[in-house]
């Protein structure tokens, strides 16, 4: 780049900001904002499902049949229940085995916990849920009696396993972030540990949980393999989307708009908490 | 929401859309094949060095191929209607949608030799022939057996029953088959227990025979451990014990057996539905050549022998029961075995024309299947 | 919070315990990739070597890695290139409707990835004509954006602007500083964040499944296919054993160079 | 304060009719939002001069740097350097360099790297560069450091480095955006002469910010106190501090002691608003008539605070209010020992009493 | 400065008798890698008193405000509270508070809710928290913020908030670890004032850490010179100021003149270190006879350093070495105008010379 245009360039903050910005937003216009108005058009037009092909007619059909199925309803509600079950057993976890990496571990082995944390991520998904398929096997299993057996426990137990290094993580930056002098001014003030824990530590790490139950939350919320694998009979929106996809395109497109929407209002929810700005 | 009569394609009509045949010659091939197959279907060495008759194709008339598998036959239409693919393994569940849908083109007979070894049970079935023009080459075909596990049963049963009837003994243990088609099985079911409902073919059924099957596969739902879509983990259930009863295939049962025979399969006295697979070729197939070689190729003796083998069915072939390494292979599979397929009902894709002959009611189509299955699942 | 000794006796505790829980499963994986049993029986019935000769000849599970590693690094070179671009805009600029960016470029991982997947097929079927090997990178690439962006700019917030605005004042051009000074620096955030990118883009399979062209083979699409198949579920543990032990260098790698764990925070 | 808009044009006293180092021209800033950051100012910096910037928080002395850096482009008005119309031009092409307050070293750079970094941008050949880099870093004093990473440095330390790295290929113009904010006492006030002593001896034009009075008494050849994005008064140490031009720059420059109102009228017989600088008051014993010409009143001490050199003593007057005088902790000259709860008298020369608008 | 370990047993001169409201005794702290913070410390705090610890960084202040926080343990030695030995119990058990440099107020908890926070642990009801709480926030003047977020408020603000906060339920000491570390000099000066005001009427014991020795001298009844981990001198501030007990004080405290070796032979007729503060240096015409038992040296002014109230004046001593003599900018009394290069007489009273060591 010349000079002269640079001098410009730099009289110009605007012009730099658009050439900046310009092929995120293009990209992700394209990519992302283009496919997801695509795809809830779609859920306004229906398919001849035994020939595979969309008929582009306008109709609320679809949606209105989603919204007002009981059984859609009924897995909306469940999975939901699971992500928030998740999330919840993700955020129980985390506390203290975060709490125990910031505050209780030397530095030296800081790092080491780190690594243990985040080295499991590395392993293939569909390998740890089949791992947990094996695990939870009812009766005569690893576990023997002590399985629940495939089930909507099973279901969060191992989408809890698959996601808590996303929960860990910034729960333990954020327990890190606190520099020493909140945890030292509670105890100063008279507050014993559990009592600083309650009133000083959770709520200063609400947003950090907040931070990670994006990801535990819309990971359980999207996920339709490990169900087939540990729910027993169970499913969740997106096994009904999965299935639902290659017949029925214009209905599985209705159903995404209840994750999306979900999803939507959950980040609206957690925004208020400066979650987002930390992801 | 089904068929109205703005709908494109002709649904409720007879013939299905206009197309010929190729008419030949299959000449030199144009260098490239796309594959969509079940998995086993199409193996080119890269799973077991081993298991390869892609390759000797592929040296044979210089078509470079590409397989992408499959799970269902859902998505085996959804991926071919994409027009990615030259030619696919369609079961019959599929393979009407791929007519219908114009995804396919009739298929010259005359241009692959191998037809006419093929089992003259599996040609011109509803699954591959329209209007009296055939879309497809046979493959093989499998039934959809009992299977149980042989602890829990030391008398063998002969009977759906446990897997249908409340307060069976194998109540919370059983596996269905995860698919609407599975609704065919209740409708086989009834029509061995059900008489009056008049059901003669368990693709063609009216509203009150289908309530009746939707009411039985719900009757069922509380007794079921897992639908199944996975044979690795079906067998693994029953060699352990976890399920006792399911509905699978003779696979199943044998890879569950690898280590010591735990597993038993039975063709219940109701019948069964079961399978017939057919490769076709895409409509406007820019490879039409490397197409009929490949179908060609596919139902020879040899390779045909190594799928059946490596896959677990019966082999479409007459010749090719000669050939596989397991000289018991055909007889385990019933491969020739005439009787044994009367009562196997092969998985048609249902329509509203009642595929039966019945001309005075509507049946129900495979969309609403779809729906009702999925709201099953979902209850 | 002053912890006694009780407390931390509790916690050490409690740690063991998570990361038992985090480790059993993949220790099983390992263990399964020795049995000689196909079918995970359990307990093993032996143990055997012949899995890992298996795999090690395995055409397959090589070739979806080469196409896993392409994918990866296409779609990480993509986002590190978008991601620096974006994050720049976003700690260097107070614009209007940033929020609002910000939030685009979340969206992607926020949302499930289900409905990411099926919007991304609808398009690419629908209305481009088909699945590639590149539509693939695209949809990988558009959610790997965030990873970038995150450490970026959590590195920039941290590294203050006069630092830019340093180099300019003692005559380095905007495109220089760029090279001499901001670049240097984000190194470490780069790689780091480029690490993670290519760890999310190597083991994802749901928005795969929806974008993958006919005949391509991810890794997970390899081991989701042959998880499910006979004699092969062996074979996919010791590809998963073998992962897991590779993959705690670029861990390590990402933890020393993003220099905080607040870089690493969100895979 | 006025609420009008007022105009303080300053030119440098002693080098009129020279060409300006640094001349703002009508020089008005706005931000985005409406914040008016600098009032029409016209300032004139001579070359070699050394001139401190002095006001509270938000007053707009770092704006008025960086538009002379080239940061910021005036909203109106020109910036000339050596007659040369800058005002658009982009930092990289001014000879002006500036010491930031974070100091903004490179963190991936040596020392020594930082401090050859401009020569590097002006294709400097490798050793030339080398040489004049460790020449700058000997006469921060920091030769022994070259190789350091510089975030293994002192506060002190960074500093030092970042003036070399500005010094290192001779600006025309330093700036300097309170450089010595993040130091401690007695290292700001070591570093205060050393860096009164390199402008002293590099003969550049140091425009220098600070908050902190006695560093812009201390150090400026002129000071310029600013509030409110406008020049309340500019002139030498002396002037700005001996006769603030106003109330503000009175209470902002040293401590005032404000007679206004009623207090005013009587102890100083005539009305308005004055202020008296606490040194200027005497301290007498209350028998002891004030000297000739001389203002006095009387009041009670309050309290007496020492500061080692210096004692504050804040006496309550008869007349109302309160002020403070400021004794030096000299050698015991006779004067009689102060106490809490003493009436004295307190006394001074009425030329200063200074007017306060 | 010796190289032998010295102790120094403080104990607070008027109240002697009475209960220490801190007693520390042998107290040594030793951190993990070696390092002693703290060598054998011996110091009583009497009840009420406000005390300024004072020293280099690194010289162990934090870690003695922290042993007697409780945030740290002592290698050897004891703590004792009003006489009761609290060695080993937690933070939460004893009736001290501290002030963090950095405040530590909660984020998450309004300016009200911040200052509740002892009495929500001390279970104390909520309307009675409530009054309480606000009385304190009026002790320090920040009524007006009771429900603001902490986050939004001034460095000053956020100052007084903590000190609120750790006043409000009366402990029975506080702990300041330089508060007012972050403000700038202004606004320091004023919380000065406000601090000295908020212990005289509370009678609550203050240590106060500092490395500012102004701030030191201004605040304490009694001032803690520390210097690597040892008490160096403790005394009260004109005490530690005009009778250094070493060079260490001598030159940490205040200015230092110090005459040294060959120097101190001719200007004083005695060898060994003397150091004279500059305001007791007075400057005179070089033909001016010093007052009778004075002593007196000549030398060239070098530099006038104008700080407003006062004027440095530097002088390069004939008998070799300078010295610094303060000079209050006082009413014009007669004394010549100084200028550089101007050869002077300076004198001072001999009982100012502090023999160091
Ligand atoms: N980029 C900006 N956008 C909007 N307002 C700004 C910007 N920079 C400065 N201001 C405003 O301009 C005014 C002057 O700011 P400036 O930083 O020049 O003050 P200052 O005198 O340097 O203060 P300080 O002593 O706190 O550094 C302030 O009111 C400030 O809030
Ligand atoms: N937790 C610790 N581990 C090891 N050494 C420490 C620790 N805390 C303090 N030190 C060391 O103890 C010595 C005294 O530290 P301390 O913080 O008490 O000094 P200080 O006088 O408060 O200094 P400053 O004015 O910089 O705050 C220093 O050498 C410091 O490095
Ligand atoms: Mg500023
Ligand atoms: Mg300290």
């Amino acid at each position: 780049m010349t000079r002269r245009l640079q001098a410009v360039l730099h009289r110009r903050p605007g012009l730099r900001l658009t050439g900046l910005l310009t092929p995120a937003l293009v990209w992700l216009g394209l990519f992302y904002i283009a496919p997801l108005a695509l795809l809830l058009a779609t859920a306004f037009f229906r398919t001849n499902s035994f020939t595979g092909r969309i008929v582009y007619d306008f109709s609320t059909d679809n949606v209105v049949d989603v919204l007002t199925t009981p059984e859609y309803l009924l897995t909306a509600g469940r999975t939901v229940g699971v992500a928030v079950g998740v999330t919840l057993l993700c955020a129980l976890l985390a506390l203290p085995l975060a709490t125990y990496m910031a505050l209780v571990a030397g530095p030296r082995s800081r790092p080491v916990l780190l690594a243990l944390v985040l080295t499991p991520l590395w392993a293939s998904y569909l390998v740890k849920v089949y791992a947990w398929r094996v695990l939870l096997v009812p009766e005569g299993g690893l576990l023997g009696a002590a399985s629940p057996g495939y089930g909507w426990t099973a279901v969060v137990l191992t989408l809890t396993y698959l996601w808590l290094p996303y929960m860990v993580l910034p729960v333990y930056a954020g327990i890190s972030s606190m520099r020493g002098s909140f945890l030292e001014a509670t105890a100063d003030l008279g507050a014993r540990p559990w009592t600083s824990f309650r009133t000083v530590v959770l709520p200063m790490l609400a947003p950090a949980i907040a931070a990670g139950s994006v990801f535990t939350f819309s990971l359980s919320l999207g996920d339709y393999i490990t169900v087939q694998l540990v729910g027993g009979t169970h499913q969740m929106l997106g096994n009904l989307v999965y299935s639902t996809f290659s017949v029925d395109l214009p209905f599985a497109a209705a159903v995404a708009v209840l994750p999306l929407l979900v999803m939507a209002a959950y980040l609206l929810t957690i925004r208020r908490t400066g979650a987002l700005s930390r992801l | 929401a089904c068929g109205g009569s703005d709908d494109t394609a002709p649904v409720l009509d007879d013939s299905p859309p206009e197309a010929t045949a190729y008419a030949g010659p299959v000449g030199q091939g144009e260098g490239a094949l796309s594959v969509l197959a079940w998995p086993g279907y199409a193996e080119d060495g890269s799973t077991d060095p081993a298991v390869d008759w892609v390759t000797p194709f592929e040296q044979a008339t210089g078509c470079q191929v590409t397989v992408r598998a499959f799970a269902t036959s859902a998505e085996a239409v959804q991926l071919f209607s994409t027009g990615e693919y030259d030619v696919v393994s369609a079961s019959g569940d599929a393979s009407l949608r791929l007519v219908y849908g114009d995804r396919v083109q009739p298929v010259n007979t005359d241009l692959v030799p191998n037809y006419a070894d093929i089992l003259p049970d599996l040609k011109n079935k509803p699954w591959n022939t329209v209007a009296g023009k055939s879309y497809g080459i046979p493959h093989g075909r499998g039934a959809n057996l009992l299977l149980y596990n042989l602890a829990t049963h030391p008398t063998p049963p002969t009977s759906w029953a446990d897997m249908w009837e409340p307060g069976s003994s194998a109540a919370g243990k059983i596996s269905p088959y995860n698919d609407a088609i599975y609704i065919a099985d209740a409708a086989v079911y009834l029509m061995a227990k059900r008489p009056e409902l008049g059901i003669t073919n368990p693709y063609a059924l009216d509203q009150t025979q289908f309530d009746a099957a939707i009411a039985l596969l719900r009757q069922q739902k509380p007794m079921v451990a897992e639908y199944w879509g996975d044979v690795v983990k079906q067998g693994q259930g029953l060699a352990s014990g976890t399920l006792s009863e399911a509905q699978g295939w003779q696979l199943t049962a044998n890879l569950a057996n690898t280590d010591a025979t735990t597993v038993g399969t039975t063709k219940p006295i109701e019948g069964a539905t079961g399978w017939s697979d057919t490769w076709m070729i895409k409509k406007d197939t820019p490879h039409i050549n490397c197409a009929y070689q490949w179908l060609n190729h596919i139902v020879s003796p040899e390779a045909n022998a190594q799928v059946a083998e490596y896959f677990g069915e019966a082999p479409a072939n007459t010749k090719s029961c000669a050939l596989t390494k397991n000289p018991d292979h055909c007889t385990q599979y019933h491969a020739q075995e005439t009787g044994f397929w009367d009562n196997v009902y092969y998985w048609t894709t249902p329509i509203e024309q009642c595929i039966d002959g019945r001309r005075d009611v509507e049946c129900i189509g495979y969309d609403e299947w779809v729906r009702a299955w999925t709201e099953l699942q979902n209850s | 919070m002053i912890l006694s000794t009780t407390a931390r006796w509790l916690l050490r505790t409690a740690a063991i315990a998570v990361l038992t829980f985090i480790y059993a499963p993949l220790l099983l994986v390992l263990l399964n990739s020795f049995s000689t049993s196909a079918t995970f029986a359990w307990p093993p019935p032996g143990l055997t070597l012949r899995w890992w000769q298996v795999a090690a000849t395995n055409d397959g599970v090589r070739a979806a890695l080469v196409t896993s590693v392409e994918v990866a690094l296409l779609a990480t070179a993509i986002a590190v290139v978008l991601g620096t671009l974006a994050s720049m805009a976003l700690t260097r600029y107070e614009f209007f409707g940033r929020e609002g960016v910000s939030l685009l470029i979340l969206l992607p991982i926020a949302m499930p990835g289900i409905v990411t997947g099926i919007a991304l097929n609808t398009l690419f079927t629908q209305a481009l004509g088909g699945l590639t090997f590149l539509t693939l990178v695209v949809g990988h690439a558009t959610f790997c954006i965030v990873i970038v962006v995150n450490n970026v700019s959590a590195r920039l917030r941290r590294m203050s602007g006069t630092v830019e605005e340093a180099s300019m004042d003692l005559g380095a051009t905007p495109w220089t500083t760029w090279r001499l000074v901001t670049f240097p620096a984000l190194r470490g955030a780069l790689l780091a964040g480029g690490l993670l990118a290519f760890a999310l883009s190597f083991d994802e399979i749901i928005v795969t499944t929806f974008t993958a062209g006919p005949g391509l083979q991810t890794l997970p699409l390899w081991i989701f296919q042959n998880l499910f198949r006979p004699n092969q579920s062996p074979v996919v543990n010791v590809a998963a054993a073998v992962l897991v032990v590779i993959s705690v260098l670029p861990v390590y790698l990402a933890n020393r160079l993003s220099g905080d764990s607040a870089g690493a925070v969100t895979k | 304060m006025p609420s009008v808009a007022r105009t303080v044009p300053v030119t440098p006293p002693q080098h009129a009719g020279e060409v300006p180092a640094i001349s703002l021209r009508g020089v008005r800033k706005e931000f985005p939002g409406g914040v008016v950051a600098v009032h029409d100012l016209d300032l004139d910096i001579a070359e070699g001069e050394f001139v401190t910037l002095l006001g509270p928080s938000g007053s707009g002395k770092t704006t008025v740097l960086r538009l002379i850096a080239g940061f910021e482009q005036p909203t109106a008005g020109t910036v000339l350097l050596r007659d040369r119309d800058v005002t658009t031009a982009p930092p990289f092409d001014r000879d002006v360099h500036t010491v930031f307050q974070d100091y903004a070293l490179f963190p991936h750079l040596s020392v020594l790297r930082n401090v050859e970094y401009p020569l590097r941008i002006a294709k400097v050949p490798r050793t030339e560069r080398r040489e004049r880099a460790l020449a700058a870093l000997a006469t921060v004093r920091l030769e022994g450091l070259a190789d350091r990473s510089t975030t293994a440095l002192s506060g002190g330390q960074r500093q030092r480095v970042a003036l070399a790295r500005a010094l290192v290929n001779r600006p025309a113009v330093l700036l300097l955006d309170e450089p010595l904010g993040a130091l401690d006492l007695k290292l700001r006030e070591q570093m205060q002469i050393e860096l009164k002593e390199i402008q002293r001896s590099s003969g550049i034009t140091f425009v220098f910010v600070t908050h902190d009075q006695d560093e812009a008494l201390t150090l400026a050849d002129r000071t310029v106190v600013f509030s409110e994005g406008r020049v309340e008064q500019a002139g030498s140490p002396q002037e700005v501090y001996e006769r603030p031009a106003s109330a503000f720059v009175a209470g902002f420059v040293g401590t005032s002691n404000v007679l206004a109102g009623e207090t005013a009228g009587t102890v100083l017989g005539r009305e308005g608003s004055w202020s008296i600088r606490p040194e200027k008051i005497t301290v007498t014993a209350v028998d002891r008539e004030a000297a000739a010409g001389w203002s006095s009143t009387v009041g009670v001490v309050e309290e007496l605070v020492y500061t080692g050199a210096t004692t504050r003593c804040v006496v309550a007057l008869e007349a109302g209010g309160v002020l403070s005088a400021l004794l030096l902790n000299g050698s015991g000259d006779g004067a009689p020992p102060l106490g809490r709860g003493q009436t004295v008298r307190l006394s001074w020369q009425p030329e200063h009493e200074i007017p306060l608008m």
